[in-house]
């Protein structure tokens, strides 16, 4: 039986997330945690789900147990749906080949029998790293309105940052004429978001010409979206304003984090009509000890804090034991930081144990070049008593 | 032999005595430790031991149960061929008259107890709050050829009636009495938790039932000490009844002391609870909180001592809130104090307001109320 | 967070079943349908559930979008638990290098991190195209009892069958001493069923060793268990009784299909204790027209028979038209079979589309060299009107 | 705007009129074509339109229904934010009296209709069997402007009370009457579902509450055909409204007619039912079955003609089924002859026993009866 499916979204969960370092050594950076209790992907899949669209392929080639453990049967998110649901779509052998996701239009290439099994008739496509809540059932509605082939959903940028995104020239009526990668002279502030509706049917013929072009990257940034506007589609804009903040430098990982902390930030987690979902892991509240001091900070189930906790984002099942000093810091679930440990500025991962006395990062007052010097220390790595991480200093699982 | 046991839970127990805080729900369904309700214990304990079929018989106020444990899916016990039911308290499908005692609310179970396929079967009410490996106990049961084995620990009889065991150097139980006279001795106190043969348990209700008894305690088990084959397990961790506001809140500030917190959830065995998507809690700059158990969900700007704080709960700046137990939702406004006091779920402290009860007498704010 | 599981199932679900042809053309073999509402795949989920394991990974790198979606949040087998549950799971890259399975042992090799990430004590191996039920945990219970290594299922075979098969030699204790892949003369009736319990913490360093050499077949049957044998490990045999059959060419699973109408071939689908489960797809009931003649035969949900069904199995949403005759024959799910045509000893393919009054295999009386010559129509075919399909034929997709 | 739809369905209805097919269940909860409950058609038909808040208020019996539809999973409504919610049948939380008619049960879930997101509210009976398209009614409701789309069908009046409509070329309604006079005329008969814009709904509620009225058409719709912002939607496939023993017999005989099971289920909007894992049906050597509905679970070795056969019926070599209706778990015994029956669950029909009612007085056995 085959179940219609108006939109169906599909997630490009990406390769490694080498920019992340140490923290995507072993899981997909969509799985990386966030604000104290979620994973970044809990973000795209809460807007799928909020948005009426049930049903979503997750495609990775990279490390996807960790994917596939927490997604499990969708329910956390209400993607347990009798038909649909969220699955984890990894690449696979067909009657007479098999290969790796190649890029991005590949990825959806490789998957289109995926979509065409809901008889889609028109796709969402998403990207895995960014925190942001959207309502992709207005875009999609405007998309319909506009009779589009396809919508890319756009941020007003500041002019100054214009040349870092892809900037979408397009006409008062937000049709484009024009798309131009990390331009050096923009001639527009509407950056895209890696947020694309197609129509399938279109966006099917274009994915197989692109796999025959020996030539392509097969990626939509570089040659889908292009081929089409030269082939004149009908493509438009969609404008969001709103809380958006990519995630894929440890700087920005760490800006994200400290915009939950200020309430002035815009990304307000605890909207009862936009609920961000994660999966539970039945932890009980966190207790706070007789000698802690917390300010400023977020601290998530079953944390045990005793310590002095400043403007920090604490990590359910974290334990901070006494006389410890944790200002302008992650510290990601179940790590653990003995007394007398200080961390400034740093991200520590998780299941990470920091021991007595240790230093990880300094304090900073600014960005250095628009960058964060942030000290990460990675999941699992233990940092021997008294030890010392300097700012902007990566440690791996090996330790120190 | 299926070797496995099948559980009958009592969802109601000695309302009375708690007041207030048992007007809209049955005991099993009252909040502790932050963001648990008492059941969530023994369901996961049960879960967690592999027990997959349990049946709760209400007596009143299900509502608020049948909302918290829906199809039981936060417990893992959506299965198609076991998991949660829930049973009406009505003797006779036909009557309208509820149970008795807990012989006839077993009675009416019999059907359930005879279909299911376990072996054994455990019988415990709700008000416990313990980390129960069963699992163990059956085995120990099994091994010791014991017909019953009636869970125990040892604490003080300081309010409410309890049943005191005796037991020899085997465990073997000798004498059982209940007894309601608060003392600080510290003696073997029943938990009310017991595995039973099931066919046992099936043909001892049937000849009590028959008989008019009432007292599942009293006319059975007490009868059955004689025989000698009733033993007793002492649960060497943490374990608190519930039973009256004042062990309610005793209970409740033990979870502070680390021990017991390890004990109740520092294990592999989990405590469930129904899942509600509830945010981490936020310390602003006035936040100074020392020794308290604090949910997700909260706002915290004011002071916080010695406290349980539940989810949702928002401490305004100023606000001192000391000794006290804050249910869901609760609001204590700028500059409000509070001490020795529980407030239920939806409380609202108001602006500057003085609530303070003492140690041995805790005032408890009913729900909804705005003080 | 991790959580203990004693025993995690692997279901090796293969590749390409090329013995079932046209039917696995587009499915894995797992996938076809069995038995008027069934999946092969069926059998051994329920199996799974049934024997109190609630965790199993589905290994596939074939065509895996069909078994995704029909295993979806693994609710109808009461997989939607809420840790552990059935995942699909193709091969990934790791942060170094991806590869396709090369062998059944290679499968499970590539996904080690998916049994670790469960803690698991067991491991049970299974095939995906077997029809039998068993229980497996006391099949675990004896592995733990004998305290072996390795415990694999055997069927007592006829010995003149017997060289078809894995033939275990065990002494009394069933402990295993000889292992001969189709002997051409064996000395025991004991039949390896693909059935296995390994020490998990054992096969790993097996797997491993195997990973290293290069000349092997990373296969169960050809490297690990001689392998374990060779090393003087602990191999039992753990005998099994009752229906069991392998469903891997066109007249096994067309015989294990007629079982189904037998009520003296030892398989009892509607047993309450050991119930069988399948994704319902909410059919009607069957509606038996004016002119129909159903005897000896089995007809599922939402069919529409007006025809002639004699020892036959009818599978939900067929349609059987009147004047149509259809004998010792299996037609799939939403089969259309039109007015006039005749059936006799075939498969058809689900959505196959039998025209007026064509004519599709033969009547048979016995099996030819232990092979029944059963006439089979792809999926999706259409045989046009008055077309004839000979005993033994293979229609592809294309039709005739 | 949210252009969507919240469901209020009424569980029970003209249980009186069913006699021993209600003794035990809710009007909405009756077994229908072969393999479904009353319900699940208007279920289905909300699923299908994308409608999934649905209230189900219900008045007594329900335990059936509960079972049922448990957490809502088989229709795709176990959903986190909305779903099925379940309203027992008291006015008031304190009151332990039932609602008198369908305006005191409406004010009942007012809260819960106020808090929905959704600006349309579907208002129907479980009573009806039809594949229906709300999504489309709804736009056509919207389109033009009105206050509230009846719909309705082409039908006789030939038992139970109907509301008879009166509409101009624009589908304006402009008269409504309650008649109850057989009649072999076809006219357009309300089948009880309303479409209203929720805010409409609940201040007419609140004004008639208020006022003491408890009829819903009488005390307000029929009031408001003056106003001319009254449609009707006539619905154009299969409907029946089941409401005594005789439409039940004669709408479950016509799913034997191939136009109606093709507009009942022929389409992509499937009907869902509580899923049983039942096995197909078999069919042994002496079976001979003409035009008849089958479910799955069958095992058949009789005659069987006209008629409709739930799941997990046996019709034993030599029996004769004519023109009857078979419940779930029914045995006809060996050369055992039924006509004109319906036959409730587990119903036995033993060895040789002959049962007959006649075509316009089909004989009722109920449940667990051995015959």
């Amino acid at each position: 039986m085959r179940v219609k499916k108006e939109c169906v979204a599909m997630l490009l969960a990406g390769g490694q997330g080498t920019r992340l370092g140490a923290l995507t050594q072993k899981v997909a950076k969509p799985a990386v945690p966030f604000g104290g209790k979620y994973r970044i992907i809990d973000f795209t899949l809460s807007n799928t789900i909020n948005s009426d669209i049930d049903t979503i392929g997750i495609l990775t080639q990279y490390q996807p147990f960790e994917l596939n453990q927490y997604i499990g049967n969708g329910q956390p998110w209400d993607f347990d749906r009798l038909e649909g649901g969220a699955f984890v779509l990894p690449p696979y052998q067909k009657a007479k080949s098999g290969e790796w996701y190649k890029g991005t239009a590949n990825a959806i290439y490789q998957n289109i029998d995926f979509v065409d099994r809901y008889d889609a008739d028109y796709v969402l496509i998403l990207s895995g790293d960014h925190i942001y809540k959207m309502d992709y059932s207005k875009m999609l509605q405007h998309h319909i309105e506009k009779g589009a082939a396809c919508t890319i959903a756009v941020l007003n940028v500041p002019i100054e940052e214009a040349s870092r995104f892809g900037i979408m020239n397009a006409d008062e009526d937000g049709r484009i004429f024009e798309f131009e990668e990390k331009p050096k002279h923009p001639k527009s502030t509407k950056a895209s978001m890696g947020i694309y509706i197609f129509d399938w049917a279109k966006l099917k013929q274009y994915l197989i010409a692109d796999e025959q072009d020996k030539t392509s990257h097969n990626d939509f940034g570089k040659n889908i979206i292009p081929n089409m506007l030269n082939a004149g589609e009908k493509m438009y804009t969609y404008e969001f304003s709103g809380y958006w903040k990519d995630v894929g430098t440890i700087s920005s990982l760490w800006e994200a984090n400290m915009d939950v902390l200020d309430p002035h930030s815009g990304i307000n987690l605890d909207d009862p009509d936009w609920k961000i979902y994660a999966r539970n892991t039945a932890e009980p509240p966190h207790y706070v000890g007789m000698d802690a001091t917390i300010r400023n900070s977020v601290v998530s189930e079953g944390c045990e804090v005793d310590g002095e906790v400043v403007n920090s984002v604490i990590f359910r099942g974290a334990v901070v034991e006494q006389g410890t000093v944790i200002h302008d810091s992650i510290i990601m679930p179940d790590a653990v930081i003995k007394s007398g440990a200080e961390i400034r500025h740093s991200i520590i991962g998780w299941n990470a144990v920091i021991s007595e006395g240790a230093k990880i990062g300094e304090t900073q007052t600014a960005p250095v070049a628009g960058e964060w010097k942030i000290a990460v220390v990675a999941p699992e790595a233990v940092i021997s008593a008294g030890a010392k991480v300097a700012a902007g200093e990566m440690i791996h699982e090996e330790g120190r | 032999m299926n070797k496995k046991i099948v559980a009958i839970l009592f969802a109601s127990g000695n309302e009375s005595k708690l007041n207030e805080l048992t007007i809209h729900r049955t005991t099993a369904s009252l909040p502790f430790a932050g963001r648990y309700r008492l059941i969530d214990f023994t369901l996961s304990s049960l879960v967690n031991s592999g027990v997959t079929r349990i049946g709760i018989i209400t007596r009143n106020n299900y509502s608020s149960l049948m909302d918290h444990i829906r199809m039981g899916r936060d417990w893992d016990l959506n299965r198609k061929n076991s998991g949660i039911a829930v049973f009406p308290p009505f003797v006779l499908n036909t009557s309208r008259e509820v149970y008795k005692g807990k012989i006839e609310a077993l009675y009416t179970v019999l059907d359930f107890l005879k279909k299911a396929p376990e072996d054994y079967v455990c019988v415990s009410n709700c008000n416990i709050a313990a980390n129960i490996d069963f699992d163990a106990i059956l085995e120990e049961h099994i091994a010791r050829g014991a017909d019953c084995t009636m869970l125990c620990h040892k604490a003080c009889v300081n309010s409410s009636k309890r049943i005191i065991i005796t037991k020899d150097a085997e465990d073997r139980v000798t004498d059982l009495c209940a007894v309601e006279i608060p003392s600080d001795e510290e003696r073997l106190v029943s938990l009310n938790i017991y595995i039973l043969k099931k066919d046992l348990l099936i043909s001892r209700v049937e000849q009590a039932y028959s008989r008019g008894y009432v007292d599942f305690e009293k006319d059975v088990l007490f009868k059955e000490v004689a025989g000698g084959k009733i033993f007793a397990h002492e649960h060497a961790g943490y374990a608190a009844i519930v039973d009256d506001v004042k062990t309610y809140y005793n209970e409740s500030m033990r979870t502070l002391e680390a021990g017991v917190r390890e004990e109740l959830f520092g294990t592999d065995r989990k405590v469930y609870t129904k899942v509600k998507d509830s945010v981490p809690t936020i310390y602003k700059d006035k936040a100074k909180v020392v020794n308290s158990f604090i949910a997700d969900g909260c706002i915290i700007n004011g002071t916080i001592e010695n406290s349980i704080i539940f989810r949702k709960v928002r401490i305004e700046e100023g606000a001192v809130v000391r000794n006290s137990i804050i249910m869901e939702h609760g609001i204590v406004m700028k500059d409000a104090h509070i001490s020795y006091a529980i407030t239920d779920k939806q409380v609202v402290i108001g602006t500057g307001r003085q609530v303070s009860g003492s140690e041995t007498y805790p005032i408890v704010i009913v729900k909804n109320k705005i003080v």
